[in-house]
């Protein structure tokens, strides 16, 4: 039988990572993937990193999984697509379906990075047609290029439902509303912000009563709940929409451990079904591995970096290094995990309303149930200065693992020091020249530049820009606030696309004076 | 563990409730009622209650209802999710044409 | 609770579900003892679902014919559920000469012993079933035989005879009986001690460590075999099927899933990871199989392959059977592969024998000591 | 085809195969050769792909990933076939599933 040193199954972040481990260390590698794209979910992601560098922050997510690739082809790793692994039986044999034939390989390690399936409430009428996954939306829209629907209403505030949101609205759908039965946002504060600020309006504390339609869906009604989950009668709200999307978690995908015989556990922590590991990943069968979201449900960014450990570990377990190598290794990884698991929504603060900033800012309650940060809550963080000139405003109010803002600035205007979960701060010192790479290079889109004394009675506020069609210098239109009301008039004063901004456009809007401070987004007038 | 044990122990009667009527399974069209009411008649675990209704037993082999059915039936016991144990995975993970799983290669170098 | 009962039943399998039935329903108090979570999990909820006649040992006959006649057909309405019980004939499937010989022999003895089973042709296999390939040459056809779903006529007598009051326990696996005054009488599992008047001794390939904890052996090992489902396929057929070869058996559900089980040859050396676990080689080898005889068939999609242990007596017909040398001691077991289709008789004989009553059959060919040397 | 997206502002415009035609319950629509017969369906803003056996309730794309198995159809001639991972190829014959048959349940 055909036999690999490793065979991994799945090619998303932690698959690919672990095949480029092992592949550097001399083991020869096989990825098996069913699905005809390669990159796992980060094909589907299209917003930009968080973490620092080593995270690989500020590239989008399908760039990571183009880049994944092309290290693990380099270094002779075979990645087949369309292979569906239907079954891993004793002997760590797989059986592989691959167009019309099925293949029996054995790997002498194997490793299962089969990523996580997405939960699901039920509802009234939650069979019809038109009431999709969050993942089924992405597919859609970002690999096969089509709108799940024209008007969609979004049940789930933590980081799927908010980026979903977003990637709708960027390829033109309307959000009619973002719902979520829990109390407050549960994604970060940025991602929510930057829904929020297109004029999507948030009931957190509501959830779906009914899909309505006979034959797909028609509309959506919507009621608030109490603190047990119950509707409370009179507070039902209807929305025309076409589409109904659910972004209501994940659950590790860990059925091939389970058909292996792997010691598996039910852990709420880690999204359900995982199997039981060591820190390497290793399950309770010898040689069988694990990575990314099959043990435990997090981010890509950790996904990859637990992929790494795994595939070092595999390398170590087949005689390729010692143990010496393997340990330094983890330590060094295990930094990089720590780094990335720390902060607001830290694996152990999931849940936990947390109600000051490290700094010890109160955080904004507006933000955490309306989407956006109010008015009065706005000049308490440490990025949103005023001062004389072009300036960037940080409207960064969580403390989340991410530092590009500090390394764009060739001026040093931008610290975040040494604690990477620290909220920027703007040194007084330096001189902004407006150069935006800050509102470009920030995953979030939290950064605007702002200038007071643009001309009498006006100034300017730079947006970081990511729809089409782009706005025309000279174009008018309206400033939108945080929470995605006309509050003024606009002028498009510069467009600016550079390829360092990635996509990223600089808007720059004029506006009456008395706005800068509150127009955050742009929209033509029709 | 006792109340999953001991099938003399009765998770209490059966009482209607408004949404009894939906589909929780979506292959084989198993409502929340069904699940409930196998309960109170003796299935105790997501194997019996698989067997009894075919929970999970459609061409997506229990991927989008294995979650909702744990939390229906736990509930009903009165027990948390995590101590029930899921149904058996069995391969194949994907449904397999009978003629594609006929035709084997490389079960020999 | 109370630990004790007039009947401790181990094993939740059909047969100890079925007799619990029928004890319960004589007023007896019952408490079934199940080494697993689940109620049925062996045997009893991974066969093939065949209600067959034709096939069987002539010894084994007489208990299937009566389950034919008098029970199978009331079961439904008796259990309130439907076990999809479908008396719509079996055929038993030759393609060479040599199968036809086998199948002639089959025949013959079962018809000897009053079985309404015959050999037929090509044509007429065909015309019984038209989606079988020409290469199907004869088969042997009794048309009382049938099939039906071993799941729910597991779950059904367990229902039933929980609502009766029979007391079930999952999850206690039995280390021991003990006899009290010459009688058994004490069952010791991991966690707690019970006491019956009577115990039977229902559990599968574990009966034999069950038993020898009282001294008594029985000749026996296990297999691990394979069956597969495919999904809901338009309503084709309602026969079982079976063939000259074993290589494979089984029939289209009232769901519309085909259930069929096979083999691969490997079955007496397959090798189990604790789970019951399937081996890559035999699901390819059943589907193979299958589409030799039914062509049709190739484009069904298969969803779920699973095994189970088949307890393999070595005379080939079970022990149903006191034992007098352990007073209160009953044994239901080996029953190789054939117990689903006469576990209502079963159960409903191992009632008579625990309440000390004269069977309805007879049931001396299934003495637990009619083992011997063979030289 | 007004539900493509023609041009993304982050994707761009995205490759696609070869425009294709199929028939779908008898009606001629068009599509990408290799794209999933499900977006085809959904660009053509057919929601609908099945009828349940049971409550004949409609049923459409649910998780667009191959797992739900709620996007099955009749493709050419075959019943319980996942439109959203079967890539869509010229004169594909794609039908509406009525329990597993292509006929409505009222003439089966």
């Amino acid at each position: 039988m055909k036999r690999y040193d490793l065979i991994v199954v799945g090619a998303g972040p932690s698959g690919l990572s672990a095949a480029i481990e092992g592949a550097k260390r001399g083991l020869q590698v096989v990825v098996f993937d069913e699905n005809e794209k390669p990159g796992g979910q980060l094909f589907k992601q299209i917003h930009k990193f968080f973490g620092s560098k080593e995270h690989k922050a500020k590239i989008r997510g399908f760039v990571i999984g183009e880049q994944l690739l092309k290290e693990a082809s380099e270094l002779g790793v075979k990645v087949v697509l369309n292979a569906t692994v239907t079954g891993l039986y004793m002997d760590k044999e797989l059986v592989v379906k691959i167009a019309d034939t099925i293949y029996h390989y054995k790997g002498d390690a194997i490793l299962i990075a089969t990523g996580a399936a997405e939960n699901m409430v039920t509802f009234e009428g939650w069979t019809l047609p038109g009431v999709i996954g969050a993942g089924a939306a992405q597919t859609m829209m970002n690999l096969h290029g089509v709108k799940p629907g024209n008007r969609i209403l979004m049940l789930g505030s933590g980081n799927v439902g908010l980026v979903v949101s977003f990637q709708l609205l960027q390829c033109g759908c309307e959000v009619a509303a973002l719902v979520d039965a829990a109390p407050r946002v549960g994604g970060y504060g940025v991602h929510a912000a930057k829904v929020a600020r297109c004029g999507v309006p948030f009931y957190l504390s509501h959830t779906i009563v009914k899909a309505e339609g006979e034959e797909c869906v028609t509309g959506v009604t919507i009621a608030e709940v109490d603190k047990k989950f119950q509707f409370i009668p009179g507070t039902e709200k209807h929305f025309d929409v076409d589409t109904i999307c659910l972004a209501v978690g994940l659950s590790p995908m860990s059925q091939l451990l389970k058909i292996a015989g792997c010691e598996m556990e039910d852990n709420p922590k880690r999204g359900g079904q995982v199997p039981i590991c060591n820190e390497y990943g290793e399950t309770s069968i010898k040689g069988i591995f694990v990575a990314g979201d099959v043990s435990g449900v997090e981010e890509a960014s950790s996904a990859m970096i637990e992929g790494r450990i795994a595939g070092i570990a595999a390398a170590q377990y087949l005689g390729y290094i010692g143990i010496e190598e393997l340990e330094e290794k983890f330590e060094e990884n295990k930094a990089a995990l720590e780094g990335l698991r720390q902060g607001m929504f830290a694996p152990e603060n999931r849940g936990k309303l947390i109600e000051r900033t490290e700094e010890g800012i109160p955080v904004s309650m507006n933000l955490l149930t309306k989407g956006y940060i109010a008015e009065d809550e706005i000049e308490r963080y440490p990025g949103v200065t005023h001062r004389a000139g072009i300036h960037p405003v940080m409207e960064c109010s969580q403390n989340i693992p991410c530092n590009p803002c500090q390394d764009a600035c060739p001026r040093h205007c931008i610290q975040i020091g040494s604690h990477i979960t620290s909220l920027p701060v703007v040194d007084e010192s330096a001189q902004c020249v407006g150069c935006g790479l800050c509102v470009a290079a920030c995953s979030g889109q939290a950064i605007f530049l702002v200038q007071e004394d643009y001309e009498p009675g006006y100034g300017t506020v730079t947006i970081p820009y990511e729809f089409l069609p782009l706005p025309q210098k000279g174009e008018k239109g309206y400033g939108l606030d945080r929470s995605g009301q006309r509050v003024c008039e606009a002028q498009v004063m510069e467009v600016k696309t550079a390829k360092t901004f990635d996509h990223t456009n600089l808007l720059t809007i004029r506006v009456p004076v008395d706005m800068v401070g509150k127009a955050r987004f742009y929209r033509k007038i029709f | 563990m006792q109340h999953i044990n001991d099938r003399a122990i009765a998770p209490g009667t059966f009482i209607p409730e408004p949404d009894d009527d939906r589909i929780i399974c979506r292959c084989e069209e198993v409502t929340k009622g069904e699940i409930r009411r196998a309960v109170h008649e003796g299935m105790y675990t997501i194997t019996e209650i698989r067997r009894y209704l075919r929970t999970g037993m459609g061409l997506c082999q229990g991927q989008t209802c294995a979650r909702l059915v744990k939390g229906i039936v736990a509930k009903e016991l009165g027990i948390s999710p995590a101590e029930l144990i899921p149904a058996t995975s069995r391969a194949p993970m994907r449904p397999v044409e009978m003629k594609v799983l006929a035709k084997e290669e490389g079960r020999h170098v | 609770m109370c630990n004790t009962a007039e009947v401790i039943i181990v094993g939740s399998g059909v047969i100890g579900c079925a007799a619990a039935y029928y004890l319960a329903k004589q007023g007896v108090s019952v408490l079934v003892l199940e080494r697993d979570q689940s109620i049925g999990n062996g045997g009893s909820s991974r066969n093939g679902g065949g209600v067959r006649q034709s096939g069987r040992d002539p010894r084994e006959l007489p208990l299937a014919m009566y389950a034919v006649e008098h029970m199978w057909p009331k079961l439904s309405e008796e259990l309130e559920i439907d076990v999809e019980y479908h008396k719509q004939g079996n055929l038993r499937l030759g393609k060479t000469e040599r199968h036809m010989e086998i199948l002639q022999g089959l025949t013959e003895r079962a018809a000897a012993c009053g079985l309404d089973v015959h050999m037929i042709d090509g044509a007429e296999v065909r015309k019984i079933n038209p989606y079988l390939s020409d290469e199907v040459i004869g088969a042997s056809w009794c048309a009382t035989d049938g099939h039906a779903n071993p799941l729910l006529t597991t779950l059904g007598y367990y229902r039933k005879a929980r609502a009766l009051g029979v007391r079930f326990c999952t999850e206690e696996e039995v280390v021991a009986i003990q006899k009290i005054r010459g009688k058994a009488r004490r069952i010791i599992t991991a966690k707690a001690v019970y006491e019956g008047e009577t115990i039977i001794v229902a559990a599968g390939y574990e009966s034999r460590a069950i038993a020898s904890t009282v001294g008594i052996d029985i000749p026996m090992r296990k297999e691990l075999i394979e069956a597969l489902v495919t999904e809901a396929e338009p309503k084709m057929f309602a026969q079982m099927l079976g063939t000259a070869d074993a290589d494979f058996y089984g029939h289209q559900t009232d769901h519309g899933s085909f259930v069929f089980g096979g083999a691969s040859g490997m079955e007496s050396v397959n090798k189990d990871n604790g789970n019951m676990a399937v081996s890559s080689i035999t699901a390819p080898c059943i589907c193979r199989g299958i589409m030799k005889y039914i062509p049709k068939l190739a484009d069904a999609k298969i969803v779920r392959t699973w095994a189970g242990y088949e307890d393999l007596c070595i005379d080939g017909v079970p022990v149903i059977s006191s034992v007098e040398e352990v007073p209160g001691l009953i044994l239901a077991c080996a029953f190789t592969g054939h117990g689903f289709g006469i576990s209502p008789v079963v159960g409903k004989l191992l009632s008579q024998m625990a309440l000390g009553e004269e069977t309805f059959l007879d049931i001396r060919e299934f003495r637990y000591d009619r083992f011997q040397a063979a030289i | 085809m007004s539900r493509r997206i023609a041009e993304h502002p982050i994707l761009g415009v995205q490759e696609k195969g070869e425009k294709v035609t199929f028939l779908c319950d008898g009606e001629i629509l068009e599509g990408y050769e290799g794209e999933p017969i499900a977006a085809a369906l959904r660009a053509a803003g057919i929601m609908k792909h099945r009828y349940t056996k049971k409550e004949h309730t409609p049923r459409g794309i649910f998780c667009a990933i191959g797992r739900c198995t709620d996007c099955v159809m009749i493709v050419d001639g075959k019943p319980n076939i996942r439109t959203c991972v079967t890539p869509l190829k010229q004169g594909m014959k794609v039908q509406t599933q009525y329990g597993v048959s292509p006929k409505p349940f009222e003439k089966q």
